[in-house]
């Protein structure tokens, strides 16, 4: 049952896209490939919900043995639990909805097919990768929503600034990729199998196998899996190509570049939870933690929309990736689905609004606006963000709430929950238990690591508040700044709306509430992971709960910690609650509500009441605007010294290869010909030439006179011929 | 027998090709056609009717004694690697006839009875269980391809075909002596000559691996195994032996391009596997045990294919030169995957060699679809092509994503097994090889953005898209891709057992 | 040796035969050569009747006689339009000619001379019957048969051939 | 009359034929000589067929029909290169016709 779900889940998406691409081959196009896509992803939906009922608490993976070498085997399968079943749901959900949205969005597209079978392979592509067992599986699946990230932000890749996207997500992802591959290699080598669960996966192995003199080696693992997590989740420093990638059409900023696919990192580093180590944990959480805190300062001074909810995607991520780092296992999935609901329904606002332009935008300057394609050859500007399409630019926007009703009270909400306002937003809670299970591991290991990255989530928190109603107030609020645009903007159509308001629905708290079902998904064990040896551990002081009493130490463990010091170190493997409980909650809701508060009221005063200048702060503290403005100068970076070094050095290498490596061979081959040739050349055509042409001529001089016997006639041959036989029979005779 | 119809058969058509008009063209066409059809119905068949279960060689034909002076003998059989390399020779074959089908212009007798030659050389190449026999196969490829490049080459064919042909040459001279070598040893036991010499592959092997026996002498073994992969690395091409094969690539029609991607290539890395691997396990050990610089040798010229090859691939400009080059990059991957030694090393080389002759196949005829259109292949000469031609950028996605090693597709298999098995010994020359994935990556994703993104090149508004009898030559490679991408086991299941022979081969010493 | 009539008819055919084939050989006129040649052939044919060979002797007649010798004189003519039919034999040639023939003569008469199983073989002049049904006989209904088949293609194959060569160039 | 008789007849043919064949100056007249060699011997093959076989075997005489016959096809073929020749130099002397002279 559970098998034969899976299958059909999966094998939906991929047959609409089979379809498409048969047909493409015979040059011939299905008309209605948009209710084919649709259609299967709403079959997926079904049976990710049917499949809600299918989970059991301890499941065991389906395989197939995929590729068997003599004596090692990789097998395939899935693997169901309840966050496989949640995140399957997200994806089949969000997936629905957004290609529901694109039949409203894309309409019109001259590749409008096309699209709406890029977004079945993407499908199939993702929830292949969330069924998946194993790494192998799981990095399958990565590789091909790569792709189909490429070929989406590329869809319209007439487009230069769209063609160069492309293919730097593209790569950006692949950089990390290789560090998961190298990951992937070091486990393997170690276990010979890639397979996560069950008795030979990869935790029971290590949980089983590993000493303490392993520990380096594991978080060093630990972190290069998690590499493929910060290429994919646009972690830092590998973020860059996520803000590029909104020049894919809107629907697939939503869907993948929000709520699935980017989040496919956080699912990943959550798979890897068992074998997470102290050292790599903190690396993922700094490195979350730093993301989040970096992107936010970013969004702040944006002004495309896109770039805006791309920024606070990124730094979203980065919350997420905190939790897990901090040991927030369940929190950091909880935020996982909120987000990518709420993401999702602020990308398709977005999207929403800048179709409302852009229909117009159509209509007025068609003309200009290929012009304007051509044009930008080269891609400075885009690269520091100055050119924006003047569709998706919030400075010419505003007042938007009258005209497009339906999308400001979704975005509202969406925007509410992104920000923290308390209690009947998801948001809330989802955020609400990460600050508290950072807190609740800091205040239990007594670490000033978990007080910092509580600090940096405290003020990502906040500045998310602010810029997230900056864009409110800008797009909906005041005076509209370009009133021509703003005339010509109008609702969008029901395809478009509908699923706004579903997803709007789903940003309230009691859709979740798988969540908060403390038994329903529960944090596996991380028997690497030791608390440092000053930690304060009492034992009631199970911050969170229900955190797992631990003997699932191997006897080898524990002798080992007996060795170490002998103190009960017993591996408090806390999760995080979301109840609140204990005090560690308690403080971090309290100051969660209040840097959100702050951040809203900033933003009325800057954006709406308009008490303070934006501007006047921005020169005050130009250096710091020039350094949020610049992206803290990344993109400067990679594109002014890392790829330029790789072109170089790749220049370097043709040039050596075709100076010095073929200049050889062929210096070989002038040595050989010029040289040792014109020297063998000549004593060739003077000493061995000259005795063969001085044999040839005494064959010559001798034949000229013998020739002569030939006379022509045949009487005298005749003759000679008998007179020889006479001769010859003579001298028998006489023998 | 039915592996020596196989071999002959095309032979057979060369003589029948030859004896046909002048003139009627389409007719020496359709039976070119007809003789690389029938050796893909009988790979087809051996394919299927090989028995997946055991190691030995299978479809023996012969020792029938040739040259009885030397003890040279016919003898032709399959393992499970020559039958998925046989395989793949034939069905390059007739692929190669269609794609020469509109764009050779003179000559085209000439042409299709050299190349059914050169099929005969590659067939009996891979079948050929005797070590002359082998070398004469392996010459024979050599004459009919200098004179396919050098005669209907591009503009520099004829130091192209010469240059092809000088370095193939001297590798293969340095391979006889290493042959010589060994048949003279081949009968030494404890430094006393007993019973007759021997040029009998499998005989070698059992012999090589006998204590006392000459062949077994670790240093013997290490300067033959060095005459052998000098021989062989041209051939691959391994740095830095590699400088014909863009010249020869660039020059040469596109059948016989794809034809030295897919098949003469790997005629290398068999050989490698066949020999040098097989007979000379000691040698091979003394180049791959990890240990000093000669330890990392091979695993280091696999490296510097990968890395080299790639980062000169990412600087080209000429778009048949840039898949040139990829090939060299992806040879590394078999170098070090066979450098490993182990069951997913060797088993991800093959693979490897596998799939690249199908992906370099694709891409070599991509790029001579786009050439016969535009009549020039600089990449930047283009631009925007995705809107003019939708099919073929299609399949031109592909086969590049199958080639960057893209999970799902072919390419990606054989590199992950590669890079596992390499990893398990040399951890370090492993990570640094990566680089390669990324950098191969850059340069195809570089070259779909020039040649496909963007804005449409005026110039090409009028660039007809791909026709069907292109299409037909590119479809049964790209559903080759996408299964061995799917279900490796596909191939795997042919030759697991020779390689896990084969590792027992490499680990009794 | 007595002289029979038997005898002196064999030795009149004898010298007939020798006596014109030395004046084929000698005289000038090449006309005189061929009607000297024809005697020569009867001469033969006259020898062949008293070998008791018959049907040999008539067919020397017919196809030499009548066939040969006419083919011969239709060749003077075509060739000699001229009329120029006078024969110079260069000395030289002559005599080294006439050395070698003569040696060749000596030996053959030495050989025949001393070859012991050819002496004492006297004809004892039985009569035989009339040769030519055994001939018929052995030819077309024995072992001579594949013989003849192949000398009549032979001989349809010079005819064709002599025709092809001499005909005129049509082409010119 | 023995067998010797015939056999000098034979040889004298013989050698007067080679004499004609080495002296002569013309084609025919060589043609001639040539014919007196076939006609020495027949006349060889009769005689012993009389002389040395049985009576009633006649194989010699039949060689000597095949010969005759086969001396009328020589001079068929011959006579046409004489013409062919004679066509092509003007001449049927045999020392005027020697292309081949080295």
């Amino acid at each position: 049952m559970v098998v034969s779900l899976i299958r059909i889940i999966l094998l939906c998406p991929l047959a609409a896209f089979a379809i498409f691409g048969l047909l493409g081959l015979a040059n011939r196009r299905f008309p209605r490939q948009d209710y084919l896509s649709t259609a299967a992803m709403l079959i997926a939906l079904a049976c990710s919900f049917l499949l809600l009922r299918e989970v059991v608490p301890s499941p065991e993976a389906h395989t197939v043995d995929w590729l068997s070498l003599g004596g090692v085997t990789f097998s395939m399968g899935f693997y169901l639990d309840s966050v496989t079943v949640i995140m399957l749901i997200v994806v089949t959900l969000v997936s629905s909805l957004v290609h529901i949205f694109s039949m409203g969005y894309m309409h019109g597209d001259p590749r409008y097919p096309r699209f709406f079978a890029y977004l079945s392979l993407f499908s199939f592509s993702m929830l292949f990768l969330v069924v998946s067992d194993n790494l192998l599986g799981i990095y399958i699946g990565w590789e091909l929503v790569g792709l189909c990230s490429y070929l989406l932000i590329g869809f319209w890749f007439e487009k230069d600034s769209a063609a160069n996207a492309c293919k730097k997500a593209f790569l950006t992802t692949r950089v990390g990729d290789v560090g998961m591959f190298i990951g992937m290699m070091m486990l393997f080598t170690k276990f010979q199998t890639l397979s996560l669960y069950g008795e030979g996966g990869i935790f029971a192995l290590a949980a089983s196998q590993l000493t303490t003199g392993d520990m380096v080696w594991l978080s060093i693992a630990g972190v290069l899996i998690f590499c493929g997590a910060i290429g994919k989740s646009a972690q830092m420093p590998l973020h860059t190509w996520l803000p590029d990638a909104m020049e894919g059409p809107t629907p697939v900023s939503a869907l993948i570049h929000a709520a699935t696919m980017v989040a496919a990192g956080v699912y990943l580093t959550a798979r890897m939870f068992p074998i997470l180590t102290e050292t790599s944990s903190l690396v993922i959480a700094y490195v979350g933690g730093i993301t989040a805190l970096v992107a936010a300062t970013i969004a702040i001074v944006r002004f495309d929309i896109k770039r805006v909810l791309a920024y606070s995607t990124i730094s979203q991520l980065g919350y997420m990736m905190l939790a897990i780092g901090a040991g927030s296992y369940v929190a950091g999935l909880f935020h996982l689905t909120t987000h990518a609901f709420f993401k999702a329904l602020l990308f398709l606002g977005s999207g929403s609004v800048i179709h409302a332009f852009h229909a117009m935008h159509h209509a007025h300057d068609d003309e200009h606006d290929h012009e304007h394609a051509d044009d930008h050859e080269h891609s400075d500007e885009h690269i520091l963000g100055a050119e924006i399409p003047p569709d998706q630019d919030m400075r010419n926007m505003g007042g938007l709430r009258h005209k497009m009703p339906i999308t400001f009270i979704t975005m509202l909400i969406a925007t509410l929950s992104i920000s923290g306002v308390p209690f009947i937003f998801s948001g809330f809670w989802s955020k609400d238990a990460i600050l508290g299970g950072v807190l609740g591991r800091a205040m239990e290991w007594n670490s000033a690591h978990h007080y910092i990255l509580f600090g940096m989530a405290l003020c990502a928190a906040g500045i998310t508040a602010f810029y997230m109603f900056r864009l409110i107030f800008m797009t909906f609020f005041g005076e509209p700044r370009n009133q021509e645009m703003h005339d010509m903007a109008h609702e969008s159509p029901k395809s478009m709306t509908v699923p706004l308001l579903i997803l709007a629905a789903l940003s309230l708290p009691v859709v979740n509430i798988l969540w908060f079902n403390d038994t329903y998904v529960k944090p596996p064990p991380q028997p690497h992971l030791h608390a440092p040896q000053h930690a304060y551990v009492s034992p009631d002081s199970n911050i969170g709960g229900k955190g797992y009493t631990v003997s699932l130490f191997g006897v080898s463990e524990a002798a080992a910690a007996e060795e170490e010091g002998g103190h009960g170190t017993d591996g408090t493997h806390t999760d995080d609650g979301h109840h609140g409980h204990g005090p560690a909650h308690a403080i971090a809701m309290v100051l969660s509500i209040f840097v959100a508060g702050l951040g809203i009221f900033l933003s009325w005063l800057f954006y709406h009441r308009r008490t303070l200048s934006a501007e006047s702060v921005a020169t005050t503290c130009r250096p710091l605007y020039n350094l949020f403005w610049h992206k803290y100068y990344f993109d400067e970076f990679y594109d002014g010294v890392l790829v330029a070094l790789t072109v170089w050095k790749a220049r370097l290498f043709a040039k050596f290869d075709g100076s010095v490596v073929d200049g050889i061979v062929n210096g070989v081959g002038f040595v050989t010909r010029d040289l040792l040739a014109a020297f063998t050349g000549a004593f060739d055509n003077r000493v061995v030439d000259g005795i063969v042409n001085r044999v040839a001529q005494v064959t010559w001089a001798v034949g000229g006179r013998i020739r002569r016997i030939q006379t022509g006639a045949i009487q005298t041959y005749l003759f000679v011929v008998l007179a020889g036989i006479v001769l010859l029979i003579l001298i028998f005779r006489a023998l | 027998m039915l592996l020596s119809l196989m071999i002959f058969i095309p032979l057979l058509g060369m003589v029948v090709v030859l004896l046909l008009p002048r003139e009627s063209e389409e007719l020496v066409k359709r039976v070119t056609l007809i003789f690389t059809l029938i050796p893909l119905a009988l790979a087809v068949y051996l394919f299927i009717s090989y028995d997946r279960s055991t190691a030995g060689t299978q479809f023996f034909h012969g020792p029938v004694p040739w040259i009885d002076a030397f003890n040279i003998q016919y003898h032709v059989g399959i393992d499970g690697l020559s039958v998925t390399l046989l395989l793949l020779t034939a069905l390059l074959g007739p692929i190669c006839v269609i794609a020469s089908w509109r764009n050779i212009e003179k000559g085209i007798k000439a042409y299709m009875a050299l190349f059914l030659l050169l099929e005969t050389g590659m067939l009996g190449f891979f079948a050929a269980l005797d070590l002359f026999l082998f070398y004469v196969f392996f010459e024979l490829t050599l004459l009919p391809m200098y004179f396919l490049i050098g005669v209907w080459g591009g503009p520099r064919r004829e130091y192209a075909a010469i240059k092809f042909f000088l370095y193939t040459l001297f590798g293969s001279v340095l391979m006889l002596v290493a042959m010589i070598a060994v048949y003279l040893n081949s009968n030494i036991v404890n430094g006393v000559a007993e019973g007759a010499r021997t040029f009998d592959i499998p005989t070698l092997i059992t012999l090589a691996a006998t204590q006392g026996h000459a062949l077994a002498d670790p240093d013997f073994q290490v300067w033959v195994f060095v005459g052998f992969f000098i021989g062989f690395a041209v051939k691959v091409p391994i740095f830095p032996f590699h400088t014909w094969l863009p010249d020869a690539h660039v020059e040469a029609p596109t059948a016989i391009s794809v034809i030295l991607a897919g098949i003469l290539l790997k005629m290398g890395t068999y050989g490698l596997v066949r020999v040098n691997m097989a007979m000379f396990p000691q040698g091979l050990a003394h180049f791959t045990d990890g240990i000093g610089f000669w330890g990392n040798s091979l695993a280091l010229l696999g490296f510097i294919n990968i890395v080299y090859g790639s980062f000169c691939a990412l600087a080209q400009t000429d778009f048949k030169k840039l898949v040139a080059y990829s090939s060299i990059g992806h040879m590394g991957f078999v170098i070090l995957g066979l450098a490993a030694r182990n069951s997913e090393g060797i088993t991800g080389a093959i693979l490897q060699m596998f799939n690249h002759g199908v992906i370099s196949a694709m891409l070599f005829l991509l790029v001579g679809v786009l050439y016969d259109r535009a009549h020039h292949r600089e990449i930047n000469g283009f631009g925007g092509l995705g809107t003019r031609m939708p099919i073929y950028t299609g399949i031109t996605t592909l086969a590049f994503m199958a080639s960057l090693g893209l999970p799902g597709l072919s390419g990606f298999v054989g590199e992950a097994l590669s890079l596992l098995g390499a990893y398990d010994r040399f951890k370090f020359l492993t990570i640094l090889s990566t680089i390669g994935i990324v950098v191969g990556a850059a340069y195809f994703l570089w070259t779909l953005q020039r040649v496909f993104l963007g804005t449409l090149n005026p110039k090409y508004e009028a660039l007809p898209e791909i026709n069907g009898r292109e299409i037909l030559t590119l479809v049964p490679l790209g559903i080759l891709t996408i299964v061995l991408g799917v279900w490796p086991n596909f191939a795997i299941d042919m030759f697991r057992e020779s390689v896990t022979n084969l590792i027992d081969v490499l680990h009794a010493i | 040796m007595d002289f029979t009539l038997t005898n002196f008819i064999f030795y009149g055919f004898a010298l007939m035969t020798v006596g014109s084939a030395l004046l084929v050989v000698t005289v000038r006129n090449i006309v005189h050569a061929a009607f000297s040649l024809m005697v020569t052939l009867f001469g033969v044919a006259g020898l062949y009747v008293f070998l008791q060979a018959d049907f040999l002797a008539a067919t020397q007649v017919i196809v030499y006689v009548g066939g040969i010798l006419v083919l011969i004189l239709f060749g003077v003519m075509m060739t000699s339009g001229r009329l120029e039919m006078r024969i110079h034999i260069e000395r030289g040639q002559l005599l080294l000619g006439g050395v070698v023939a003569l040696a060749l003569l000596t030996l053959l008469l030495t050989v025949i001379a001393n070859t012991p199983a050819w002496k004492n073989l006297t004809d004892d002049g039985t009569e035989l019957p009339p040769t030519t049904e055994k001939i018929g006989e052995l030819i077309l209904n024995g072992p001579f048969l594949l013989p003849f088949e192949v000398v009549s293609v032979l001989l349809l194959v010079a005819l064709i051939g002599a025709a092809l060569i001499s005909r005129k160039e049509v082409r010119d | 009359m023995t067998l010797q008789h015939y056999l000098v007849i034979s040889a004298i043919l013989f050698t007067l034929g080679i004499f004609a064949v080495l002296t002569r100056p013309n084609a025919i007249s060589i043609l001639m000589g040539i014919e007196l060699i076939l006609n020495s011997c027949n006349l060889n093959f009769a005689a012993f067929s009389r002389f040395m076989t049985p009576p009633e075997d006649i194989s010699g005489q039949i060689i000597a029909i095949f010969g005759i016959v086969l001396a009328a096809a020589e001079a068929a073929v011959f006579l046409a290169i004489i013409l062919a020749i004679y066509r092509e130099f003007g001449s049927i002397r045999p020392d005027e016709v020697d292309t081949l002279k080295g």
